[in-house]
C-alpha cells in the first residue's frame, strides 16, 4: 500500500459553491492537508449599506439560494430588533411554519441528492434513478411537499416574498392550510420509508469519532427544540452561557490561524460544530416522537462525535418539523387567521437576529440612521464556523484512513466535506484563503 | 436523435437557479429523458468538456471567470444566461455603486489585499460573451424554465415576454400596489414570473430586469400621484441589475 | 353556415397536405408545391393566403403564389424565424398543416379589359405571381400586361427560369432590375421605382398593381401619384402580424380594417382614410 | 316569462342547491378588499353586493389561456373542444352587454366554434347593480340597466331577490329554488326605482356626448394632441387592456409536452397596448410609437368595433381600465370629453 498521497480535488461536486481539498503526503508523513475555499467574493455586507431596511431582506435572501429562508428571517429579526418592531404570535407562528419548510426542503435536498449517491457508490442521483428508482421517487416526493409548503407561506421557494418587517404581507387562506397539513400527514410515511433506504446503506458511512464544541440555539420557555427562538448555547458552556444573541460577536470568535489559510471561528475550544448534529446534541431530548423514533432507528444518542451522523440528524430532523408543524397548524386553524396589517416607521438603531439554518446557527446584525437606511451589516454564516472544524477533522481523518489509499482517502473526504452540508457560496465573504 | 449534452455552469450567485432546476421534483426525470445532462457540480460528480448546450449562472466579477466563461462559450452551441445574476448582473450589480477597495476594506478589513479577493467590476454574461437566450428571474421560474428548453428542443424559439409584469399581475387578479400608495416596479419590469411577487402582497422589485423599452420618465412621475419620491423609485431600482439601462 | 348547426366546423383546425415539390429558389426562399391530403382543391382566388403550420412550431399566413388554373397550391417560404426554418427543412412527402384559403382577392373581374402593371419588391413577386399566371391562362381577357420586378442583390433573384421565360413572352413586358450592381448582370440597376417611367401602357389608365417590403410602398405610390395613376385603380397587397387569419385575434388590424379579411389585397383608394396602412 | 321573488334566505338555499348538484357555479366573492369572480364553495362567500370586479367575467367566456387544439409534433391535430356547463352568477349589466359583443363577434364571419360551444353551455345570472365602483359611467354608455340578454336577472329589493327569468336556461335552473313566490305589484316598483336610479345615477365621470355620437367624433380626431401628452406616461403595460370586458385580441402559440411528441395549439389573452403586438418578422414593428398604439385602443371602442356590430360602442363604462392604470391616463371619458371640447370650440 502506497504512503504517498498526492489529493487535489479542485472545486468538490454536490455541495453549493466551491471547495478544494489539498493533501500531499510523503512516506506516510502528511505535508499538507487544507481545506479551501475560491469561491468569487461577493460583499454583502458592503451592499446593504444605503439600502432601505424594506430591501435589506430581499438583498441578503441572495447569499444563498438553499437557505435564503432562513437568511431573510435573520435579516427580517434584525431589522424588528434594531426598529423596535413587534410581531404578532400568528406572524410567528406562520414564520416558524415557514422556516420549518426549508429546513425539509434543504435536508431532503442535501440527504437525498448530494448524500445518497455515496452511500449507494453512485456519481451522482441521475444514474440512481435507474438504480433505485422508488427511493429517488419517495425523496422527490418529500422534496415536493417541501416546496409547495414554502412555496405557500413564503410566497416561493426560493427568496422568500411574504416576509416584510413586522409581520408578513400575504398569509394563506385556512383552506390552505387545511390542505397543506394533509399533505403533511400523507408524507409521513414516505419520509419514514426515505429513513429506511437510508438506514440500509447507513453502514457506509465511515466510523469517524472526534471530539468537538458543538453550538446551537436553546430555547427554554418553553422548552423547545428550536429553530428560530432562544439563545446561543453549547455543550461546553459551563457557567459562560446561554449567550444572548445580540452578543453572538462574543460566541463566534473569529481569528486567523497560523497553520491555515481560512479565518475561523472559536468558543471555547479550538473550532466548534453547528448543524443538525449541533442541534441533536443539544436539544435530542426536545424531539417530537417521531423524531425520537428516527434517532433510534439510526441509533443516535445525544453527545454523538461522529460527524457523518450529521446526515442522519439531518433525517431526525425531517421527521421532527413535518410532526411538529401539524400539531402548528392545529394550533393556527383553532385560533383563526386573521389578517393583520403592519405600521412600521424607521428610528435609527441597531439590531441582531439569529435563526438556525439547516447548515446551522446564523448571525445577521444591522445598523440603521433614523431615515431607515442601513450604515453598518455584519452577517456570520454557519459554514464559515465549520470550516475550522472541518480542517480539525481532515487533519485526524488523514492519519486515521490513509492506509486505505488515495481514492478511497479522496472519497472519504469529499464525504465528509459533504456531511456538513456546506453552503460555501454563501459563507465566502468572510474567508481568507490561499492558494496553493 | 441522439439527446443533445447539457451543461451547467455557476459563477457568482446564490445558486437559487440550479436549485429551481432541482425543483422542477418530478418533471427532472422527463429532463433527464431528453437531455444528457453531462456537468452540473452541484448535483453530480460526473464533468465533461463536450456539450450542445451551457447554462450559465452567476455574474462575472473576476478576470479568470472571463476566461472561464470564454472557453465555455467556444465550447458550446447555444449559451444561455439563467437567472437576474447571469441576465442582468443581479444582486450583485450593487457592489458596482461603490468604490472596489473601500468595498473589500469594508467586508475583509485589514485582510482586503489577499489575492483571491481580487474582484472587478460585475458583469452580466453578455456583457463578456455572446448569449443566446436569457431565461430571466430571481431564481428563474421553473416553468418557464421548462418550457424554454422545451422549445429549443424542438427547435422552436422560446418565448420571452418583452411586456411588463403587471399583464401577469391583471391576470392573476391582483390589487395594484399603488392602489395602497406602495411602490411597485411592475409597470417597467420584464414579465414572465407570474407576477410571483405582487401576487405575494409584495412589490415587484424587478429582479426579471427591464423590458426592452422601459418608460422610466412615465414610473419617475406618476412617484408623486402616489405620495412616493423620486428617491423611493431610485432605492428600488438599483436593487437588480443596477444601471441596466435608463435610470432616474 | 347558421348559428345554430352544430355540424360547424374549428377555424383553427388545420388540414393536412403533402408536399410534391421543393427547390431552394435562393438562398432564403424555398417553392413547394403542395397538395390536400383530402385530395381537394382549396379553391383560392389569386391573391389569397393559408395559415401554414408545423404542430409545435407554430403557424405563419403564406401567400399562395400558384394560380386556380392549375392543380395543388404552390407557396414561397422565406427562412427568417424557427417555423420557417423547420418549413425549410422538410422534405417532397413530408405533412404540413393548412387552413385557408383566407382573404381578399386580386381585381380579377374589374381589371378585365384593361392593361396591367405588376409592380413587384423581392418577395413581393411571390403573391402577385398568382395573379399573373391566372392573367396568363386567361391572356384574352386582360389588355397589355407589364411585370415590374426588383430584388435587393443579383443572389435574390426569385423564379430565375419562369421571368426567363416571361421576357420571352410576346404577350407580356416583363422589367427586372437589381438594387445592387452584380458582375454577372447586365440589366437595370436601381430601386424598383426607377422602372415605372419605362412602362409602356398608358398608366393613368391600367391597373397597377403593387407588393413587396413595407418600406417600398411610400415610393412606388409617390410615383404613380406622379404618373397620375388614380388611386383607384391602384391595388396593394399588403403584410401584416397574424395569429388567426379569420377577423378574430386583431394583430393584423389597420386601423379598422383587418388585413387577413378586407385584404391583403386593398384598392388604394379604400386606404385614404386608413392612416397606419402604409 | 315572468318575475319571481325569494328571501335572501331562500336565494342561498337556491344556490347551495345547485351547488349541491353539483352544478358548476361562478360567482363573485370577496378578494381582500376588493371582489372576483370564481367558482363558488358555498352561498355564503357570494356578494351580490359587490360594486366592480377586478376583473370582468370575460374570464370565463374567453379563458386567459385556452387549448385549441391537441397535436402530435410535426403531425396531425384534433380540437379540443370539451367545454363544461356552468353557471356565472352575479354578471352587472354593463358585463353583460359586453359578453354580447363578444358573441356577436365570435359568430360573425367566420364562425369561432371554440368560444361559441362553451359560450352555450354558460347560463349567465345577470344582477342589477347594488352600489357603485369609485370608477363607474355606465349611466353614461346607457349600460347601467339592461332588459335583455340574460337567463335570468336578479334585482336585491332590500329583504328579498326579485328573479326575472328570461330564457329556456333560465327557468331549468329554477327547478333548483324552493318557495318561489310571484312578484308582487309594489316589488316590481321597487324593482323600477332601482333600475331607474342606476339608469342614471352610475355615472362618477360623464361623457359629454351621446355614446352613439362617438364613431363621428373619431372621425376628425386621428391627429389630435391628446394621444402624444397622454401617451407620453404610458408604459405599455396593456393593464387596459386585461381588464377590459371589451377587449379580445388573443395570441396563439404552440405548447409541447416533455416527450417533445405531443404538444397543444393554445390562444391566450394578447394586449394592443403591448410593445409588439404589431411587430412581424424581421422587427418591424407596424404600430411602434405608444402614442399609435395608445390611439388604436380608443379608436377600437369608439369606431373599429361598432363599426363591426351594428354601432353598439365597445366600450360599456366599468371603469376598470381606469382603476388599473398606475399612470392614471387611460380613461376614456377623460379623453372622449377633451375631444368634444375642442370639436365644439374649433
Ligand atoms: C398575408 C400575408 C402573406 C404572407 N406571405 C408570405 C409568403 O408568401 N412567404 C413568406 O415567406 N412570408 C410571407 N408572409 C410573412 C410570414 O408570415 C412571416 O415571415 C412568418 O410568420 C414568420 O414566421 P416564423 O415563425 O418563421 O418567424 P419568427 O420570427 O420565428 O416568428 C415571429 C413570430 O412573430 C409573429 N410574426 C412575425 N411576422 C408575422 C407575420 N407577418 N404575420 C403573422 N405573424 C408574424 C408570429 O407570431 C411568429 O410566431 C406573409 C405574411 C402575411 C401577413
Ligand atoms: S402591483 Fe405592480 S405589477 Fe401589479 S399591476 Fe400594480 S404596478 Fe403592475
Ligand atoms: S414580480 Fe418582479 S421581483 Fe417578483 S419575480 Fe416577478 S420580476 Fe421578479
Ligand atoms: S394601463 Fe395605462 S399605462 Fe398601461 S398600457 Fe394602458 S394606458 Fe398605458
Amino acid at each position: 500500500m502506497s504512503t504517498n498521497i498526492n489529493i487535489n480535488v479542485h472545486h468538490v461536486t454536490r455541495v453549493e459553491g466551491h471547495g478544494n481539498i489539498v493533501v500531499n503526503a510523503k512516506d506516510g508523513k502528511i505535508e499538507k492537508c487544507q481545506w479551501q475555499v475560491p469561491e468569487a467574493p461577493r460583499f454583502f455586507e458592503a451592499m446593504v449599506r444605503g439600502r432601505s431596511y424594506q430591501d435589506i431582506q430581499t438583498i441578503v435572501s441572495r447569499i444563498c439560494g438553499i437557505c435564503s429562508i432562513t437568511h431573510s428571517l435573520a435579516s427580517t429579526k434584525a431589522v424588528e430588533d434594531a426598529l423596535g418592531i413587534e410581531v404578532s404570535e400568528q406572524a410567528d407562528k406562520l414564520r416558524i411554519l415557514m422556516h420549518y419548510s426549508e429546513q425539509l426542503q434543504s435536508h431532503s435536498l442535501h440527504v437525498g441528492y448530494l448524500v445518497a449517491p455515496d452511500l449507494f457508490n453512485a456519481p451522482s442521483v441521475v444514474p440512481l434513478v435507474a438504480k433505485a428508482p422508488d427511493a429517488v421517487k419517495a425523496i422527490i416526493r418529500v422534496h415536493r411537499v417541501a416546496n409547495n409548503w414554502s412555496d405557500l407561506i413564503a410566497g416561493r421557494t426560493t427568496h422568500p416574498v411574504t416576509l416584510i418587517p413586522g409581520g408578513l404581507c400575504k398569509i394563506p387562506t385556512e383552506q390552505q392550510l387545511r390542505d397543506l397539513k394533509k399533505e403533511l400527514e400523507s408524507s409521513v410515511n414516505v419520509l419514514v420509508a426515505v429513513c429506511e433506504v437510508v438506514q440500509s446503506a447507513a453502514g457506509n458511512l465511515p466510523q469517524f469519532e472526534r471530539q468537538t464544541e458543538y453550538i446551537s440555539l436553546k430555547q427554554t420557555n418553553p422548552p423547545t427544540y428550536t429553530f428560530y427562538h432562544g439563545d446561543i448555547t453549547s455543550n461546553d458552556c459551563n457557567g459562560d452561557g446561554p449567550v444572548n444573541i445580540r452578543n453572538w460577536q462574543k460566541v463566534a470568535n473569529e481569528y486567523v490561524s497560523p497553520q491555515s489559510t481560512a479565518k475561523w471561528t472559536q468558543w471555547h475550544r479550538d473550532s466548534y460544530m453547528v448543524g443538525a448534529l449541533a442541534r441533536f446534541n443539544n436539544n435530542a431530548e426536545l424531539l417530537s416522537p417521531l423524531g425520537k423514533k428516527v434517532a433510534d432507528m439510526f441509533g443516535l444518542k445525544k453527545g454523538n462525535t461522529n460527524p457523518f451522523m450529521n446526515n442522519v440528524a439531518q433525517l431526525v430532523e425531517m421527521a421532527h418539523v413535518v410532526e411538529t408543524s401539524i400539531q402548528m397548524i392545529d394550533d393556527l386553524l383553532t385560533r383563526g387567521l386573521k389578517s393583520e396589517t403592519v405600521k412600521v416607521s424607521p428610528r435609527a438603531g441597531r439590531g441582531s437576529g439569529c435563526v438556525e439554518a439547516p447548515r446551522g446557527i446564523l448571525f445577521h446584525t444591522y445598523e440603521f440612521d433614523k431615515y431607515g437606511n442601513c450604515v453598518y451589516g455584519n452577517i456570520c454564516i454557519p459554514t464559515n464556523q465549520n470550516h475550522a472544524n472541518i480542517q480539525k477533522d481532515f487533519e485526524k481523518f488523514v492519519p486515521e484512513f490513509m492506509h486505505l489509499g488515495q481514492d478511497a482517502l479522496r472519497h472519504g473526504m469529499e464525504m465528509l466535506v459533504r456531511a456538513y452540508d456546506p453552503c460555501i457560496s454563501c459563507s465566502t465573504h468572510f474567508l481568507n484563503v490561499e492558494f496553493v | 436523435m441522439t439527446k443533445p449534452r447539457v451543461a451547467i455552469f455557476d459563477f457568482a450567485c446564490c445558486e437559487g437557479c440550479q436549485l429551481q432546476i432541482v425543483n422542477l421534483e418530478e418533471e427532472i426525470l422527463d429532463l433527464i429523458n431528453v437531455v444528457d445532462v453531462v456537468e452540473w457540480r452541484e448535483a453530480m460528480s460526473e464533468q465533461s468538456h463536450e456539450y450542445d448546450i451551457a447554462l450559465i449562472e452567476g455574474s462575472i466579477t473576476r478576470p479568470e471567470d472571463e476566461k472561464r466563461i470564454e472557453i465555455i462559450r467556444s465550447r458550446c452551441k447555444i449559451l444561455i444566461a439563467l437567472g437576474s445574476c447571469a441576465t442582468i448582473g443581479g444582486i450583485n450589480k450593487l457592489k458596482n455603486k461603490f468604490d472596489l477597495e473601500e468595498v473589500k476594506h469594508c467586508v475583509y478589513g485589514k485582510d482586503a489585499h489577499m489575492p483571491h479577493l481580487e474582484t472587478g467590476m460585475t458583469k452580466a454574461v453578455h456583457e463578456v460573451v455572446n448569449v443566446d437566450y436569457k431565461i430571466h428571474g430571481c431564481p428563474i421560474d421553473r416553468k418557464e424554465f421548462a418550457s424554454v428548453i422545451r422549445a429549443l428542443l424542438v427547435g422552436k424559439k422560446p418565448v420571452i415576454p418583452d411586456y411588463p409584469v403587471c399583464v401577469e399581475c391583471k391576470a392573476r387578479e391582483n390589487i395594484c400596489r399603488y392602489e395602497y400608495n406602495e411602490i411597485c416596479l411592475g409597470p417597467i419590469i420584464r414579465a414572465g414570473c407570474g407576477a410571483r411577487c405582487p401576487s405575494n402582497g409584495f412589490r415587484c422589485f424587478g429582479c426579471r430586469g427591464y423590458v426592452d423599452n422601459p418608460n422610466v420618465e412615465a414610473a419617475r412621475e406618476v412617484m408623486d400621484k402616489y405620495g412616493l419620491t423620486v428617491e423611493d423609485l431610485r432605492q428600488k431600482m438599483v436593487l437588480f441589475g443596477c444601471g441596466q439601462g435608463p435610470t432616474v | 353556415m347558421c348559428d345554430c348547426c352544430s355540424e360547424q366546423k374549428d377555424i383553427y383546425l388545420p388540414e393536412m397536405a403533402t408536399i410534391t415539390k421543393r427547390r431552394m429558389l435562393n438562398g432564403t426562399e424555398l417553392f413547394m408545391h403542395l397538395e390536400m391530403d383530402s385530395g381537394k382543391e382549396l379553391e383560392h382566388a389569386p391573391g389569397q393566403f393559408v395559415e401554414l403550420s408545423i404542430a409545435g412550431l407554430g403557424e405563419a399566413p403564406i401567400s399562395i403564389s400558384s394560380s386556380p388554373t392549375q392543380k395543388g397550391i404552390e407557396l414561397v417560404v422565406r427562412n427568417v424565424g424557427s417555423l420557417t426554418r423547420a418549413i425549410h427543412k422538410l422534405e417532397v412527402g413530408q405533412k404540413i398543416g393548412v387552413r385557408g384559403p383566407f382573404g381578399s382577392l386580386y381585381p380579377i373581374e374589374q381589371a378585365k379589359g384593361k392593361d396591367l402593371v405588376f409592380i413587384c419588391g423581392g418577395i413581393g413577386l411571390v403573391p402577385q405571381r398568382s395573379f399573373i399566371r391566372y392573367v396568363l391562362d386567361n391572356r384574352k381577357d386582360y389588355g397589355k400586361v407589364t411585370v415590374l420586378v426588383g430584388t435587393k442583390c443579383y443572389d435574390m433573384r426569385l423564379f430565375r427560369e419562369e421571368l426567363a421565360l416571361w421576357s420571352e413572352r410576346r404577350d407580356m413586358t416583363l422589367m427586372e432590375t437589381i438594387d445592387e450592381a452584380h458582375d454577372c448582370w447586365n440589366g437595370n440597376v436601381g430601386v424598383v421605382t426607377t422602372l415605372i417611367p419605362k412602362v409602356e401602357s398608358d398608366l393613368p389608365k391600367s391597373v397597377v398593381l403593387v407588393c413587396g417590403p413595407p418600406v417600398m410602398y411610400k415610393f412606388v405610390l409617390m410615383a404613380l401619384a406622379e404618373a397620375e395613376v388614380p388611386a383607384d385603380s391602384i391595388y396593394v397587397n399588403l403584410e401584416r402580424r397574424m395569429k388567426c387569419g379569420v377577423g378574430k385575434c386583431g394583430h393584423c388590424q389597420i386601423n379598422g380594417l383587418y388585413v387577413c379579411q378586407d385584404g391583403p389585397v386593398f384598392r388604394w383608394s379604400d386606404l385614404a382614410l386608413v392612416p397606419e396602412a402604409i | 316569462m315572468s318575475v319571481s321573488k325569494l328571501s335572501k334566505e331562500q336565494f342561498g338555499q337556491f344556490v347551495d342547491a345547485m351547488l349541491a348538484a353539483d352544478r358548476k357555479v361562478i360567482g363573485v366573492v370577496a378578494k381582500d378588499d376588493r371582489f372576483q369572480f370564481d367558482e363558488l364553495q358555498s352561498a355564503s362567500a357570494l356578494r351580490l353586493d359587490y360594486d366592480v370586479t377586478i376583473l370582468p367575467p370575460k374570464k370565463y367566456v374567453l379563458p386567459q389561456i385556452e387549448p385549441l387544439l391537441q397535436f402530435e409534433v410535426g403531425g396531425g391535430a384534433q380540437s379540443v373542444m370539451n367545454y363544461e356547463p356552468m353557471i356565472l352568477l352575479g354578471v352587472h349589466p354593463y358585463d353583460l352587454v359586453a359578453i354580447r359583443q363578444m358573441d356577436e363577434l365570435f359568430s360573425q364571419g367566420e364562425y369561432d366554434k371554440h368560444y361559441m360551444d362553451r359560450r352555450k353551455q354558460i347560463t349567465i345570472i345577470a344582477c342589477d347593480i347594488a352600489r357603485p365602483s369609485k370608477n363607474i359611467f355606465a349611466s353614461s354608455m346607457e349600460t347601467a340597466v339592461v332588459s335583455d340578454g340574460y337567463d335570468i336577472l336578479i334585482t336585491d329589493i332590500g329583504d328579498a331577490y326579485l328573479l326575472d327569468v328570461a330564457t329556456e336556461k333560465g327557468h331549468a335552473l329554477m327547478s333548483y329554488a324552493k318557495a318561489l313566490a310571484p312578484a308582487a305589484a309594489a316589488d316590481i316598483e321597487k324593482r323600477q326605482a332601482i333600475q331607474e336610479a342606476n339608469r342614471t345615477g352610475l355615472n362618477k365621470h360623464k361623457l359629454a356626448c351621446k355614446p352613439s355620437y362617438l364613431p363621428k367624433l373619431m372621425e376628425k380626431a386621428y391627429n389630435h394632441p391628446v394621444w402624444l401628452e397622454k401617451a407620453r406616461l404610458c408604459f405599455s403595460c396593456g393593464s387596459c387592456n386585461q381588464v377590459c370586458p371589451t377587449c379580445y385580441c388573443f395570441d396563439v402559440q404552440d405548447q409541447v409536452n416533455w416527450d417533445l411528441k405531443t404538444g397543444q395549439r393554445v390562444r391566450c389573452w394578447d394586449g394592443c397596448l403591448l410593445e409588439n403586438f404589431a411587430t412581424v418578422a424581421g422587427d418591424h414593428n407596424f404600430r411602434k410609437d405608444r402614442a399609435s398604439r395608445f390611439r388604436h385602443r380608443l379608436y377600437r371602442k369608439a369606431k373599429y368595433v361598432p363599426e363591426k356590430i351594428g354601432g353598439q360602442i365597445a366600450c360599456v363604462g366599468c371603469g376598470r381600465c381606469i382603476t388599473a392604470c398606475v399612470a392614471d391616463i387611460a380613461n376614456p371619458v377623460t379623453i372622449y370629453n377633451r375631444l368634444m371640447e375642442e370639436q365644439n370650440l374649433g
